[in-house]
């Protein structure tokens, strides 16, 4: 790494000696993206997209980092039939990126995040929401704003269990996001005394999810937990098909297919009462906003924030570290996340930090601590409730914070 | 029976709303364990609870009050156990399983919510005691009518690529685009220009049929012009079928879309079968193109050329068949029926840009398991395709269910190579 | 062996056109200096000439691959002409598509692949009617006496057929249209001597009801017995031409082509 | 003229061919001094057709024997029943006194018996050489591991090839040697196939119409081949519809009708027989037509058609129809 | 428009590790489909029996690098023999849909739940390379070389993984050209062309044809083992159709029956479809393009790369190496 602010950490640098001089610590920070464009997660792309450009703009009228506006590449991640998340990560590494934002998917995360921090490069997924990436080998390199699936599970089985659902059934996606949400709401369930009677896991492939929700139907549970992307549509339209509707049933959703465009088709009603979880503390109207300037096509606002405040921590770790290379950056942004004074912003805190002063970035997802694994340590999950719309207010009825970990 | 489970389900519906109001209207910082009790949607009112550690430590013993809440704070997070005394229940109630020990775990800042579910006494678990048989006959039934469902569906889609491959030994990989871009077309006319979605559905199909003869007119047919040989199409297939799949993303979008008509049609019981009447609807409609057009191919005079051209073009042409015109009105008919199956896929599922990809190898699979390039093959290996799928459920978990339709063309194959109703070649 | 040797060098080819010219000027179908074939670059036909008047027979001859097929085949626009030109009663037919060439009344019979597999025996003969489908009962009553085996078998398919049945098969498709000009690539091949009696006759017969008749034979001696005139075609030109009797007197031709076998 | 020496050589196993036939009934199924091979009720049927229904056939070592019958007899069929390309529905047979029904093909091909194809089977994007080499048997290079050392195979490889071309040159194919086998003329393959069959050095060659699309010429030496190979002490099985080549090459003919043999007997015996005759041979079933024929034939058919323009004057428009007569008169 | 990253990302992708590990794939391919005529398209799942023999070896088992090599060998092997048995009497049609079906139901019980603990789900399993890495000769650092302002440079990692796949390349592009010479391929070569035929001659087309699935899928599952120790983890959604579609692609694309037509045929795609989006990349970062916006990018290289696909096969349908002739002489005659 060039620059003398860098020779001076070079000791706790994990980084391998690089032969290449140019290769870190050029003055620019520079972001890449890697963000689905394509693949089953491309919904998804937008908000995140929009989340960063956001946060960039802010950041480069700010006056920059290290007094240099900060670079930005896009990349496609795919999903996880392609190679194209690594094609993509070569690319990004090519051009000097100093962080990488995404992956969406927790699976295309671990398939790059070997590459990623063996090149000394910060791997930020504003999305991973898999245990995994807690005790993952990372080098000290990997962090994410999303918070883990244990604190959403046990948010939504402690809700499930308040509403009096006795018997349970989940139907959820086979991925490690499905899968793991899943078991966390499942043990939060059969500890607070309600019984799962039926569980199942579904290929979010699949042609038709008829034969999935027959089975659910056999075991007439109260409560039916959905944890998926937005292939739920399909299973809603299924459940509601063969008489399990949600004014017979208590229907549960989360964070992957509570959404405000997925079931507006649907007739009036049917979504009613129907309850789900999303990580991101309040108030997010203004930030949204904000968001449809940068991107007016904008309708799911999923991710964005935790995308945003990805690459507001990244630029202020550079620029608490004064350096733009992906080692100094990954050891600063603990730093930054917590312990001292509260401010909201880049402008905000940036100042701060010119100022000498110890920052606690709190941000629009959340308060954004991380713990020594690179996971927000306390996060909000905010439990929506559907109306006669099949929408969803965007105030919560309740928001819970709670430590991730315990 | 079936009434007594209706009206119970009835009854935990309103139960589960007269919980849902105040339980959760704690204080935000709460840090413990709590409760309520209901007896058919009565407070229960004095019941006793001890919750000692995880050791055995009692740490506190509560009572509910008047609403049937209880609340119990504690000092450290971690694991407790809560005992329901069962004495202290009123006379006719009991804790439904029996059970009346709990083990949450109490996290840092936060109060985690035990449930004791309440029943009257001697009314034996109605929730699962069902009689296992009939749950699962009825469940058979209703997988079977799934199946017969996707079943005739994916006959639809495979007619129209058996019709092509029968014709042009075309393989079609782009046919999953094909049953895409009509279900794409009907949303579009649907709710793009906002008509209702039946005209939408056949402005679509129309359209697909023409889109049809100008691929064969300007694309598929100038190939054969040139000689272009069957694996080379085949792999040329897989080129369109990328093309066009990443140009409805680019259009359409990566995310889920339905019709504005029709989605979520609420189901209605037929015996022990619940389903849409949409669904009745679409089978119909599916079930008499694929019989008009399976007579059509063995009767009419266009029929019986296609199947000429199919077996030797060169032949076909010396017998005075316009071959490039048969094959011209197969492209048509084969498009515009892939949309019908498209629209049908939509309205029965809903729309992606992948949806016709998704389906694709069962299409194959049905054509291959009733015999290559025969008409009612396409609709029988279909069926038996879509049958397995759903029925195989039974026994096998959802996420494999495509596991068991593939083993069977498999077994199926092993037995007649040829297929269901194929015909074995003559040697010599 | 040397008649296994070198193929001929034919020094009595017609080497003059105007012979071709002079009789090709009233003919119903005449080809001039076709050269076609298959790959890029190789040339099969080799600027053959032919033409048939109104109501000839005409046998055509030689030895295995000399070119005979592709030269049948050519003339119904299966195979792409290079240069030179077919010309159909006045009509410049060159390349023209097969199906529009029935339209103007030509039947060809393959010497190959000359049925439709998966079609039945009355389907396989309803192709051959497709464009006169008004005709077909009466046609087919007819083909039915020619090849009773046929009118039997009606529904079974052709692809399940021994080698004799599909070539009565393809014979009789051809019958369906009554044509008015009929090309028939070995029509013979395979049939038992019966039979192979039958289609020469039937030839005959179908030439003697006006039908013009250009027929490839390598059951040489029978075929050059009944047409009215010959061709020998080798390495895609003519090597000779003249009457039937004509060539099969020649002991030039006889022994290149002809072999003293059936002569016995 | 051109097999002076072969025919010289010839006469002594054609001799003991026709030596070997001379005492024998001539009985459908009649037992032969030393047979090759022997089949036993061989029925095959497909739905309600009985295609193949032989009671008991013997075919005589090192001769030639023809097997004849109208189209649809089942001649095909009964070589795909005896050389495994098919199983028959009941049946025993034996080649060298071993069973081998149920034998699959490749394994009855190794044993010395094998068979063309009347529809032939050109391997089209190899060339006509690799074609040819494909028939040796016990090649070293077919051995997975061995293919791998070319050491091992090239000189055997060089041997085969050598006796290919010879071949070819009999085949007249040898000028196609390096082309593909697809880009054959419909004789060509005949001829490929059968070349292809010899390289097998088989002990018995089961020709299916070999020389239906072969020009005669050709046809005419290459009898001359396959008289050699009797030579060499090689059975031959041939179904042809050539009635001059049955005549010239064959020692003895076996007759089948509606899938049952129903005659058998030296090829000049046969051609008079009134069964073969009626089934087979129809009218002119020997020599072609002479001129007397030929005119009672025409005027025959003229009195038919007579009728037909008759029948049909009117709807046939279009061409002008030539006057019969004009045509009969060119033909003389 | 940043035209050296262009440039050096283009040229690495041709010879990258997805190159080598679709070129293998495609290699095994061509002795099946190019060579013997057999429609395999479930090539991706003798990848996928490998990387996974591979993977839960070492993981789950906890046994040597070496032992999964060996396991994962095997596991082809045994794939290759349990999809012969009943697959091989089949028409080629036929064969590729039971094919396609055999791959996707070990795909699918390679994600399924029921078998998490042993194949890990959908995420699939990681951490298995290090016995991989441990043999690793080059010590750390980056290796290549500048071409001009252009960096061609490789981390040590990368450099191993790409030095193994290429060796294995020349090698199994050595043992097709030798075999394919020998007479042994000219049975393969009949095969493809007429079964029956060949089968009158005296040769067991089962077992050649048998033979042919277990070197192809043996060849194949190489590719497995480099995406398993490229990337360090397998997931199952890799081994899906798609993957076979794409080697065949390139199989064609290079020429199908031609010795280095796979090789050359996975290097044009790579390169093309990390062209086309880059450089679409660039263009709209830098305004150039403006109808599309980055996140249609994406797609549009796939469309782009269909296209291409198309356009090559038009006018070249024999593939850049393959030979006219062949493709002219009718295939239904
Ligand atoms: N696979 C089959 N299905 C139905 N019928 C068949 C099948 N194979 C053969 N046949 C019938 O069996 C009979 C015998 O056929 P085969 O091919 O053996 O005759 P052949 O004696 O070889 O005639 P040819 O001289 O015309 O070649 C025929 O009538 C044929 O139609
Ligand atoms: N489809 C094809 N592709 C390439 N070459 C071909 C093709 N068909 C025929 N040929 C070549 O063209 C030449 C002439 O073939 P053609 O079929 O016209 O011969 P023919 O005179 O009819 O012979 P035969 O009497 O054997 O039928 C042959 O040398 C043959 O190799
Ligand atoms: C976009 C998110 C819903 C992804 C999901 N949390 C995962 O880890 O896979
Ligand atoms: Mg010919
Ligand atoms: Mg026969």
């Amino acid at each position: 790494g060039g620059g003398g602010d860098t020779a001076t950490q070079a000791s706790q640098s994990a980084a391998p000696a690089s032969s290449a001089p140019a290769a870190k610590g050029d003055g620019t920070l520079t972001l890449g993206t890697l963000l689905p464009q394509t693949g089953s997660l491309a919904f998804l792309g937008p908000p995140e997209f929009a989340g960063v450009d956001l946060a960039l703009k802010e950041i480069n009228e700010a006056g920059g980092v290290l007094g240099k506006p900060v670079a930005k590449f896009d990349t496609d991640s795919g999903d996880t039939t392609t190679n194209i998340a690594s094609q993509s990560v070569d690319k990004l590494l090519a051009q000097k990126a100093d962080a990488i934002i995404g992956a969406a998917s927790s699976s295309v995360s671990e398939s790059v995040i070997d590459k990623i921090t063996g090149a000394g490069v910060v791997h930020f997924s504003p999305a991973n929401t898999s245990d995994k990436f807690t005790t993952i080998e990372d080098k000290g390199l990997y962090f994410r704003t999303s918070p883990p699936d244990k604190l959403q599970g046990r948010v939504l089985g402690d809700l499930i269990i308040a509403d009096g659902n006795d018997t349970v059934g989940i139907m959820a996606m086979q991925d490690s996001y499905g899968t793991g949400l899943a078991d966390q709401v499942q043990k939060t369930v059969t500890d607070g005394g309600g019984e799962v009677v039926e569980r199942v896991d579904y290929d979010p492939k699949a042609a038709d999810f008829s034969a999935d929700v027959a089975k659910l139907k056999a075991k007439n549970p109260k409560g039916i937990v959905l944890i998926g992307f937005e292939e739920t549509a399909k299973v809603v339209q299924e459940l509601v098909k063969q008489g399990m509707p949600a004014d017979k049933h208590k229907w549960y959703m989360v964070d992957g297919n509570t959404s405000n465009t997925n079931y507006v088709k649907m007739p009036k009603g049917t979504l009613t009462g129907v309850k789900g979880t999303i990580p991101g503390a309040a108030a997010p109207e203004e930030f949204q906003k904000k968001l449809t300037t940068v991107d007016p096509d904008l309708e799911d606002f999923s991710y964005a924030p935790e995308s945003y405040d990805a690459a507001n921590l990244i630029a202020l770790a550079a620029e608490a570290a004064k350096s733009d290379a992906g080692v100094d950056i990954a050891t600063k942004l603990e730093e930054v996340s917590k312990g001292g004074t509260k401010c909201k912003s880049f402008k905000e805190c940036v100042d701060l930090l010119k100022a000498g002063t110890d920052i606690d970035y709190d941000g629009v997802s959340g308060p954004v601590e991380f713990d020594a694994a690179g996971d927000p340590a306390v996060a909000t999950i905010g439990i929506y409730q559907y109306g006669d719309d099949n929408k969803y207010a965007t105030k919560a009825l309740e928001y819970r914070t709670g430590n991730i970990a315990g | 029976m079936r009434r007594a489970v209706i009206a119970f389900t009835a009854f935990l519906g309103g139960l589960i709303f007269l919980l849902a109001g105040p339980a959760h209207a704690g204080p935000a910082d709460c840090q413990g364990l709590r409760g309520t009790l209901k007896l058919q949607g009565q407070p229960v009112n004095g019941a006793k609870l001890a919750v000692t550690t995880e050791g055995g430590q009692p740490v506190e013993t509560v009572t509910t009050n008047a609403e049937g809440t209880w609340d119990v704070q504690v000092d450290k997070p971690g694991k407790y156990k809560v005992t329901l005394d069962p004495a202290s229940l009123p006379q006719n109630a009991e804790v439904r399983g029996g059970n009346n020990i709990r083990t949450p775990t109490v996290y840092e800042g936060n109060c985690s919510t035990v449930l004791y579910a309440l029943q009257p006494k001697g009314a034996a678990n109605q929730q699962q005691g069902g009689g296992e048989t009939s749950t699962f006959w009825a469940q058979a039934a209703q997988l079977t009518f799934e199946g017969l469902n996707l079943g005739l569906i994916i006959a639809l889609a495979a007619l129209g690529l058996s019709l092509i491959y029968g014709t042009t030994g075309l393989t079609n990989f782009a046919h999953g685009e094909l049953v895409t871009l009509g279900a794409i077309l009907a949303y579009a006319f649907n709710i793009g220009f906002g008509l209702h979605l039946i005209p939408a559905a056949v402005i679509a199909v129309i359209v697909a049929g023409v889109l049809g003869y100008l691929q064969d007119r300007l694309f598929w047919g100038q190939l054969r012009r040139r000689g272009t040989g069957t694996i080379a199409m085949m792999i040329i297939s897989i080129g369109v079928a990328l093309f066009l799949r990443y140009v409805f993303l680019i259009f359409f979008g990566g995310q889920t879309e339905a019709y504005a008509q029709y989605t979520a049609q609420p189901g209605v019981e037929f015996g022990p079968i619940s389903a849409a009447p949409k669904n009745f609807v679409a089978m119909g409609i599916e079930l008499a193109v694929l019989i008009i057009v399976g007579i059509a191919l063995l009767r009419t005079r266009t029929g019986k050329a296609a199947r000429a051209v199919a077996d030797n073009p060169a032949l076909a042409a010396s017998s005075g068949i316009n071959v490039d015109r048969v094959i011209r009105i197969i492209w048509t008919f084969g498009g515009a029926i892939a949309a019908l199956a498209g629209v049908m896929l939509g309205l029965s599922q809903n729309l992606k840009y992948t949806m016709g990809q998704d389906v694709l190898l069962l299409i194959f699979a049905g054509v291959t398991l009733g015999g290559l390039g025969t008409a009612f093959g396409a609709l029988v290996g279909s069926l038996v395709v879509g049958l397995f799928i759903q029925v195989s459920t039974l026994w096998v978990p959802p996420e494999l269910k495509s596991v068991g339709a593939l083993a069977v063309l498999i077994i199926v194959l092993l037995v007649r190579p040829q297929g269901i109703l194929g015909r074995r070649e003559r040697i010599g | 062996m040397s008649a296994d040797e070198a193929p001929v060098q034919s020094k009595a080819a017609v080497t003059d056109r105007s012979a071709h010219l002079e009789g090709a000027e009233d003919a119903v179908l005449r080809c001039d200096e076709l050269i076609a074939g298959y790959l890029p670059g190789v040339n099969i036909l080799n600027g053959s000439d032919l033409y048939v008047k109104d109501g000839e027979l005409i046998g055509i001859i030689g030895p295995n691959g000399a070119g005979k097929s592709t030269l049948l085949k050519a003339m119904f626009g299966l195979v792409t002409i290079r240069s030179g030109t077919v010309v159909l009663k006045g009509e410049n037919i060159t390349n023209m598509k097969a199906h529009s060439l029935v339209a103007r009344g030509v039947g060809y019979v393959p010497q190959t692949n000359n049925v439709f597999p998966s079609l039945t025996i009355e389907e396989n003969l309803e192709m051959g009617a497709f464009q006169v489908p008004g005709k077909f009962k009466e046609r087919f009553e007819f083909v039915a006496e020619l090849f009773p085996a046929l009118k039997e078998r009606r529904k079974q398919r052709a692809g399940s057929l021994s080698g004799g049945e599909r070539q009565m098969v393809a014979m009789a498709r051809a019958l369906m249209t009554e044509p008015s000009v009929l090309l028939l690539d070995e029509p013979s091949a395979g049939l038992s001597p019966k039979l192979q009696d039958l289609v020469f006759i039937q030839a005959q017969q179908i030439n003697k009801a006006g039908v013009t008749v250009i027929m490839v034979e390598q059951n040489a001696r029978r075929c050059l017995q009944i047409c009215h005139r010959g061709y020998v075609l080798d390495q895609g030109r003519n090597a000779y031409t003249g009457t039937g009797r004509q060539l099969a007197d020649d002991p030039k031709v006889i022994e290149l082509y002809l072999g003293t076998l059936a002569k016995a | 003229m051109h097999d002076a020496e072969t025919t010289v050589a010839a006469t002594d196993r054609k001799a003991a061919a026709l030596a070997a036939f001379k005492d024998l009934a001539r009985d459908p199924g009649v037992p032969k001094p030393d047979p090759i091979l022997v089949a036993d009720n061989v029925v095959r049927r497909f739905g309600g057709l009985t295609a193949v229904e032989v009671n008991h056939v013997e075919v005589q070592r090192g001769s030639i024997t023809a097997l004849i019958g109208p189209n649809g007899a089942g001649k095909t069929t009964f070589f795909n029943q005896l050389t495994g390309f098919d199983t028959a529905d009941s049946g025993t047979w034996t080649f060298n006194g071993r069973p081998i029904n149920g034998v699959p093909a490749h394994k009855v091909a190794r044993a010395g018996m094998v068979r063309t194809f009347q529809l032939t089977k050109a391997l089209s994007r190899l060339t006509v050489m690799e074609n040819m080499r494909l028939g040796a048997q016990q090649q070293k290079g077919e051995n997975f591991w061995r293919a791998l050392i070319p050491g091992v195979w090239r000189g055997q490889e060089e041997e085969i090839t050598e006796r290919a071309e010879e071949l070819l040159v009999r085949f007249k194919l040898d000028a196609k040697r390096d082309d593909f086998a697809g880009s054959l003329s419909g004789g060509q393959r005949k001829l490929l196939e059968m070349a292809r069959a010899l390289m097998v050095r088989p002990e018995l060659v089961m020709l299916d119409e070999p020389m239906a699309g072969v020009n005669p010429a050709l046809t005419q030496s290459l009898l001359g081949h396959v008289k050699d190979l009797r030579e060499q002490g090689m059975t031959v099985l041939f179904v042809e519809h050539d009635m001059d080549m049955v005549r010239d090459i064959s020692d003895w003919v076996i007759v089948m009708a509606q899938g049952a043999v129903i005659a058998e007997g030296p090829p000049s015996t046969i051609m008079s027989d009134e069964r073969v005759i009626d089934a087979y041979l129809g009218a002119h079933h020997d020599a072609p037509l002479s001129e007397s024929e030929l005119e009672a034939q025409l005027h025959e058919a003229e009195a038919a058609l007579e009728a037909e323009i008759h029948e049909t004057d009117g709807t046939t428009g279009g061409t002008s129809a030539p006057e019969p007569e004009t045509a009969e008169e060119k033909q003389k | 428009m940043d035209w050296i990253t262009i440039l050096s990302t283009t040229i690495k992708a041709a010879v990258g590790v997805e190159t080598v590990l679709y070129a293998i794939g495609a290699i095994g391919l061509n002795v099946h489909f190019g060579y013997t005529g057999l429609l395999n398209f479930g090539q991706a799942a003798f990848m996928g029996v490998a990387g996974y023999g591979l993977a839960v070896t070492v993981t789950v088992m906890g046994l040597p690098f070496w032992v999964g090599i060996f396991v994962g060998l095997a596991a082809a092997v045994v794939l290759a023999i349990l999809l012969g048995i009943p697959t091989l009497k089949l028409r080629a049609d036929y064969l590729a849909i039971v094919t396609i079906a055999a791959a996707e139901i070990v795909r699918l019980i390679f994600r399924s739940v029921q078998f998490k603990s042993v194949f890990g789900g959908s995420d699939g399993q990681r951490g298995f390379s290090d016995g991989f890495y441990a043999l690793n000769p080059f010590p750390e650092g980056e290796y290549g070389f500048n071409l001009g302002p252009v960096p061609l440079l490789f981390g040590h990692r990368t450099m191993w993984v790409l030095t193994v796949g290429w060796v294995l390349i020349a090698l199994f592009s050595f043992v097709v050209y030798l075999l394919m010479k020998s007479p042994w391929g000219r049975v393969l070569k009949a095969i493809r062309e007429d079964e029956d035929a060949v089968r009158s001659l005296g040769k067991s087309v089962f077992s050649y044809k048998m033979q042919a699935l277990v070197l192809g899928g043996v060849i194949g599952c190489f590719g497995g083992f480099i995406y398993g120790l490229g990337y360090a983890s397998v997931q199952p959604d890799v081994f899906g159709t798609e993957t076979t579609f794409y080697m065949y692609t390139m199989l064609i694309l290079g020429g199908a029956a031609r010795v280095l037509g796979p090789v050359l045929g996975s290097m044009i795609f790579w390169v093309l479809l990390v062209l086309f989006y880059n450089v679409m990349t660039e263009a709209v970062a830098a305004g150039y393009i403006t109808f599309l916006d980055t996140n249609q990018v994406g797609a549009m290289r796939w469309i782009l790369v269909g296209l291409g696909l198309i356009l090559l096969l038009i006018y070249r349908p024999q593939g850049i190496l393959g030979d006219k002739r062949e493709i002219a002489i009718d295939a239904r005659r």
